[in-house]
């Protein structure tokens, strides 16, 4: 192993185990752990947002030349003027911080909040309604070869009436007394169901993390062991 | 008995996170592997890949974090190793920025490993990140090549062999994805699967595998869900290619502690109903 | 004016991008790729604004003696560290696309040997969180806990090799009351049906939060009705 | 290459001008759309929409006043995403009505956000509450305030915020990941009341489990209209059920229909059956 993955490796073995202290209580090594690790992460996303959007996504296109130095494929690309737009709306946001012209900055939010909304709209629509309805459209009754399948058809029957109840528990409108009552109270139990066992499903996930955690603490042990 | 009903309604936090940690570090350290057997869902998707004639293009995303690593990495290993195996084209990109490491780490532990005969650019490409999550895969539907304008090591794209034939996703056979949160499956699925019939895969950690049910088989090729979807996958390929019986077993071994730890949080969901119904028949 | 104007381009830009997936033809087909870069963009604006609001919010705490000073400094210091660690490219390029994956980059060795540790550390910390509630939280108070119990008990045994072979004795015809048949049908039928509901309630939710928001009757981002 | 001009480069005329694949879609949409117009403008005209009462929401105004009463802090959380996420926006319209009480009880409101342009446009919002309610006095640009674009990163700030300045009332409010258990457990370790909503399915477990009140889902987007009081807000709720009566009833004639095909096994309703699932088809 070379010396700088070796120092990296301790760092990142003390770290860890700072982070874990928190389980015990809140202590200063943890204290220490967490505004570090705050400074470095938020720089590290700005770095992330020149290198990766700032300069390809938007120098780039606008000014192809001035960048063939660190981005070789520059070179061939036409400049592509369009991008001189969200360059505006950065300069718009950007009025915040002249208390005098910062409402300009709304209008570039706007922007933002359209998008959002209009595509969220019927991207949603598409594939959370649509094709929910359609995969839910399945026959109560199943018949095999062998005659009726009871148990199967049960299960359809389960999984129709269990999206009817639960939506039902959703209906505004309405309130949850008598028959609307009883049946949102057997969709609250259909959604109770789903978050158990989503829930009890969930815990593996969790656990492998700790694993693979564990696992890494295990191997910065091991590079002392090697030491000696 | 008295000291054991205080110990359970009085029990503190830090007893629990013990029991956990000693849980999962025990069985770690003595290294024991559970083979499990595939289930439905997996194998459709181990038998989809298996269906595709030999030289398929096909995706590998890597939409994962260090956080995720233990769950996801042993995934995106297997997918290498079936498609590898199988002849095929594997492109690999990521959506996430952190994503990119991970892609880098599949390509030192398993192809430059495993299979030295395979040439980046010809058998494989990495592609790397690019930033716009699932924008980014709005605008490689429309001109793939707009946005990868050079692979991951700077060369120019149309330097590369095995880009020669793509100019948008729909020229690929097939998209896996790794993944463990958002942008991943199911950002693939809405944006390439369900627009352009791309068959999609997924393997994803535990808890986004649940919100993906709803969309197999219909959207979906077949998906792995955390470290058992990933042994499962382990074994179907094992038996298939038994060449693989020494590697790849990395979910299997983290099934042993996986085993003991759920069989503790039992426990605790047992002693916390036990500590609530003495504590109301005590009122 | 001030409060129009914006309520002018959400309406525009929201309409348009709703109609925008009916129309085949250029440009609109390639329109909301192309706007998933500007907003890209204008994130990266952003961080001039963010990372302004937590210099000077640190550096406002440091001044007034705030007793946690030290650690503050180190945020700070944490921060222009990286920043300049990343910008001055120190151990060489980051290469174009913000691949920072070569050898001995600073960059690099920071992100290995304190950025992904921490993450990961702390993501790993829920297996704690997840044990301590299920301790809590899965107790059989009322009808719905209940429910919630048996279904999560049972998926957890199905995780475990305990679960299958607890039920194993079980002869073919009482199948349906083994571990992992349970674990595998509630998992695709109740479970699914509680989803899909979540999931057609939430694009409701969202198709009618939207027009209310492309229609300029929700408007507290921008500062409500009041001003 | 400007895609703005490719129409006027390409010298294709023969456009089809509608997606006619996605009809099926349009039509839906149209329903949809007319349905909650149709509702708001009732409220316009005066009408009275009531709608039932959601617990979660009932409970806001009192974790406020009993974090006054104690003298601590109100922690808002809008989600881990950015303004690209619906579900922040809701969040944030959510912090417009919670703000407006903290105003009102002079209680300390502490929002600390992940995202640049959140913490911009959740600036905005606290301040018009503040203003709205007639207490700018009250207002300081630094209790909407940003961390660090890094997810754990933010919620190692948030934990160590939550042990060490104890809020009484912890509001979790948007799109959240893996952080909803970390958080409702730290909120809940340090006896704090925990409303939470977000329309992350996987997530909401954790949140039901672990906090006093949830959103679900659809609840979320419905909240700032509940907490608002908006006549016409609510009007598009009313709207939203308009929605669920056409789920319900698509799945219910679906599956009746698909039934009788499997036992008559006649062709006739076979091809009623395919002719309805159709509307449904991703491309029709």
């Amino acid at each position: 192993m070379a010396m700088w993955d070796l120092i990296v490796l301790w760092i990142g073995g003390v770290m860890t185990l700072m982070i874990f202290s928190f389980l015990y209580k809140d202590n200063p090594f943890y204290k220490f752990a967490e505004h570090l690790f705050v400074g470095i992460s938020a720089a590290f996303w700005m770095v992330k947002a020149i290198q990766t959007t700032m300069i390809p996504n938007m120098w780039a296109a606008i000014w192809p030349k001035s960048v063939t130095a660190i981005l070789h494929a520059a070179q061939h690309t036409e400049p592509n003027y369009v991008r001189l737009i969200p360059l505006g709306l950065g300069l718009l946001l950007l009025s915040r911080l002249i208390p005098r012209i910062a409402w300009l900055s709304r209008w570039a939010m706007a922007v933002l909040i359209g998008f959002t909304s209009g595509t969220y709209l019927v991207r949603y629509l598409q594939s959370d309604f649509i094709a929910q309805i359609r995969s839910t459209i399945i026959p109560l009754v199943v018949i095999t070869p062998q005659g009726l399948d009871v148990i199967q058809s049960l299960l359809n029957c389960i999984l129709v009436f269990g999206v009817l109840c639960a939506l039902m528990y959703f209906f505004f409108s309405l309130e949850h007394r008598g028959v609307v009552g009883g049946i949102s109270r057997v969709g609250i139990w259909v959604l109770m169901v789903a978050f158990g066992a989503s829930f009890g499903y969930t815990v593996m996930a969790r656990i492998s993390l700790l694993i693979g955690r564990i696992d890494y603490l295990g191997q910065w042990l091991q590079s002392f062991w090697n030491i000696l | 008995m008295n000291i054991l009903k205080n110990l359970l309604f009085h029990l503190d936090r830090r007893i629990i996170y013990l029991a956990v940690a000693l849980a999962v570090t025990i069985p770690l350290m003595l290294h024991f592997a559970v083979p499990l057997k595939p289930s439905p869902i997996v194998q459709s998707l181990f038998d989809a890949i298996e269906a595709l004639p030999p030289e398929s293009k096909v995706i590998l995303s890597f939409d994962y974090g260090p956080s995720t690593l233990p769950e996801n990495d042993p995934m995106a290993f297997a997918f290498a190793r079936h498609l590898l195996t199988r002849n095929h084209k594997i492109y690999m990109m990521a959506l996430w920025a952190t994503g990119a490491r991970n892609l880098d780490h599949t390509i030192e532990q398993v192809i430059e490993k495993e299979f030295p005969e395979k040439v980046h650019g010809v058998d494989y490409v990495k592609l790397g990140y690019k930033a716009g999550d699932e924008g980014l895969i709005n605008t490689l539907f429309r001109d793939f090549k707009g946005m990868y304008t050079t692979d991951g090591h700077g060369t120019n794209i149309n330097d590369i062999p095995m880009m020669k034939e793509i100019t948008t996703l729909e020229d690929f056979d097939m998209i896996l994805n790794v993944g463990s949160g958002r942008p991943g499956t199911k950002e693939w699925i809405q944006y390439a699967g369900d627009r352009g019939n791309i068959p999609i895969g997924g393997a994803v950690t535990a808890v986004e595998a649940l919100l993906l049910y709803p969309y197999y088989p219909r959207q979906l090729k077949g998906l792995l869900g955390g470290l058992q979807g990933a042994a499962e996958y382990e074994t179907a390929l094992i038996s298939k290619y038994p060449q693989f019986g020494k590697t790849g077993r990395q979910a299997q071994v983290y099934m042993g502690p996986q085993a003991v730890a759920h069989c503790v949080i039992l426990l605790l969901v047992i002693l916390g109903n036990v500590s609530y119904f003495l504590g109301r028949r005590r009122k | 004016m001030k409060k129009r104007i914006p309520l002018i381009i959400i309406f525009c830009v929201g309409t348009l991008f709703v109609l925008a997936i009916f129309l085949p033809f250029p440009p609109f087909p390639a329109m909301e790729g192309e706007v998933s870069v500007w907003f890209d963009i204008l994130k990266g604006f952003a961080f001039v604004l963010g990372g302004g609001n937590l210099i000077r919010v640190t550096a406002d705490k440091i001044r007034k003696g705030h007793p946690d000073r030290f650690y503050l400094w180190v945020t700070l210091v944490g921060f222009f560290g990286m920043l300049g660690v990343g910008l001055f490219q120190l151990g060489g390029p980051i290469a174009s696309g913000g691949d920072f994956t070569t050898e001995g980059l600073w960059f690099r060795r920071i992100y290995d040997g304190i950025f992904a540790p921490c993450m990961a550390a702390i993501f790993s910390t829920l297996a704690f969180f997840v044990s301590s509630a299920a301790y809590r939280a899965f107790r059989a108070k009322n009808r719905e806990a209940t429910v919630l119990l048996i279904a999560a008990f049972v998926i957890l045994l199905g995780r475990t090799p305990l679960g299958n072979s607890l039920t194993a004795w079980l002869p073919d015809s009482l199948s349906f009351l083994k571990i992992p048949w349970l674990f595998e049908k509630i998992l695709m039928y109740p479970n699914t049906a509680g989803q899909r509901a979540i999931l057609i309630g939430i694009a409701l939710g969202i198709v009618s939060n939207s027009l209310r928001l492309i229609l300029g009757v929700e408007r507290s981002y921008l500062g409500g009705e009041h001003s | 290459m400007s895609f703005f001009l490719s129409p006027l480069i390409l010298n294709t005329p023969d456009y089809q001008y509608f997606a006619l694949d996605k009809i099926n879609l349009f039509v839906i949409l149209i329903l949809l759309v007319t349905a909650i117009l149709f509702f708001i403008l009732q409220a316009r005209q005066g009408k009275r929409l009531s709608i039932r009462k959601i617990a979660g929401l009932e409970a806001v105004e009192e974790a406020v006043g009993r974090a006054t009463e104690m003298g601590k802090s109100v922690l808002f959380v809008p989600g881990s995403r950015d303004l690209d996420d619906l579900q922040t926006i809701a969040g944030l319209s959510i912090l417009g009505s919670v703000a407006k009480m903290t105003a009102q009880y002079e209680a300390r409101l502490d929002v600390p956000v992940n995202r640049s342009l959140v913490m911009a446009a959740g600036q905005e919002t606290v301040k018009e509450a503040y203003l709205a309610v007639g207490r700018p006095d009250l207002y300081k640009p630094e209790i909407v305030h940003y961390i660090t674009d890094e997810q754990f990163g933010y919620v190692a700030a948030l934990e160590g915020i939550m042990v060490r300045e104890r809020p009484a009332a912890c509001f979790y409010m948007g799109a959240f990941l893996a952080e909803s258990l970390i958080l409702a457990e730290t909120g809940n370790s340090i006896g704090a009341i925990q409303i939470a909503g977000t329309a992350m399915p996987v997530q909401l477990p954790f949140f039901v489990a672990a906090c006093d009140y949830t959103l679900i889902g659809e609840e979320l987007f419905a909240a700032a209209a509940y907490l608002s009081q908006d006549r016409r807000m609510i009007g598009s709720l009313k709207g939203q059920d308009v929605g669920k009566v056409v789920a319900m009833s698509a799945i219910v004639i679906g599956s009746l229909l698909a039934t009788l095909v499997v036992l008559s096994g006649s062709s006739f309703i076979d091809s009623l059956f395919q002719a309805f699932i159709r509307l449904f088809a991703l491309n029709y």
